[in-house]
């Protein structure tokens, strides 16, 4: 699957895309924002607070209960501030 | 119905665009907004996400084709840094009436401030911060629940 | 504020009108009003009251400018003879934030239809008729009391 | 005082502006019209229903009620139809 963090997720993540190996055990959006905090001190800080974290499947806004799928683009972003 | 949605770095002039679009429609409503200076901000760095933003517009622009009856529409959304009085956005929309072309073009507008992909942040003197989001940006989108 | 009502028979282009009104504004909200030719109109012909018009619709600028915070506020009208797709009419406002701008663009135009003095006639096919008040304009108006 | 007649109600009287004296017994928008009507046939079909009319006392719309003097300018004219 392909990830793509944005705006301070980016930033703190250290990386905006990364091709990715969706472990067995992870079926939803929050079970991937679980296992990426599990994955070093950047990424601990940019999913500390998953209300503070909005996600896209597919390019489409998705809640923290949506399925995931490898092959799936799924993305992490603060709530938008567009116009 | 004629729709054009552009997220693009360089800057953009607001009379080829209208003028355009108001070929034939009675009714002609846009909205341009800038890059405001009065709170010191000395630069904007907007980022979006390619693809998502664009289909978050047109997604919003097929709602409002649907919602009242539009002739065009067009979008355009600036990223990268810009300065105060720089143009960001401009959402333009032709329309028999002027009803039906104030409504969309507010709608879109509420619409792009709180669900397109584009992220901001602002410089002032050396430091840089997120923009949050606005909770009257969320009122203003729900009231075309 | 920045005001400029202008009463002209020649056309304008909206370019040069909105970008000089949109420095120094966050939010920008125009309207543009062109000859429909679709009910088979061939020419529209426009009448004014010189002086009473002018001072209506500033009369109405300064009650829109009571209203909401505005920066600016730009009222072109044509009069005379015009063609389908010929542009009318331009209402053009700038403020700090797009709620104001949106608000005393619609103000100023639902007013200008029901109380600045300018009449207009259809020719169609030879025969000339005067354009009646819409009940609906009055109700628009009627929304801001 | 100065008269002034838009619209159709310029095309009914066949002119667009004069120079009036007021009479002395016209002392409202109301009564200039009824007199104005006595003045000939373009006139009577121009006045003939003041609810299909509008009046302005100094450029200023004004109800049939409203005072006129001499030196006012009075206009008469169809509701208007701008934008």
């Amino acid at each position: 699957m392909k990830l793509l963090f944005f705006a301070w997720v980016r930033q703190k993540t250290g990386k905006g895309e990364e091709d990715f190996a969706l472990p067995a055990n992870v079926a939803t959006v929050g079970e991937l924002a679980d296992h990426l905090r599990a994955r070093g001190p950047g990424y601990a800080d940019a999913f500390a607070d998953l209300s503070r974290l909005r996600a896209a499947v597919n390019q489409e806004h998705a809640s923290f209960d949506a399925p995931v799928n490898d092959g799936d683009e799924v993305a992490f972003f603060p709530p938008v501030t567009g116009g | 119905m004629k729709t054009r949605i552009k997220i693009q770095t360089e800057p953009f002039d607001l009379g080829p665009e209208l003028e355009e679009l108001s070929q034939g429609a009675g009714a002609l409503a846009t909205f341009a907004g800038h890059v405001r200076g009065d709170d010191g901000t000395d630069t904007l760095i907007l980022e979006h996400y390619p693809g998502m933003a664009e289909r978050e517009i047109a997604r919003h622009v097929d709602e409002a084709a649907r919602r009242w009856p539009l002739l065009g529409v067009t979008v355009i959304h600036r990223t990268g840094e810009l300065k105060p009085g720089e143009r960001i956005v401009l959402v333009a929309v032709a329309a028999g009436h002027r009803r039906e072309a104030f409504c969309a073009c507010e709608f879109l507008m509420d619409h792009l401030k709180t669900t397109a992909a584009f992220w901001k942040q602002e410089r002032r003197g050396g430091e840089t911060r997120w923009v949050e989001t606005k909770t009257s940006d969320d009122d203003a989108a729900a009231r075309w629940k």
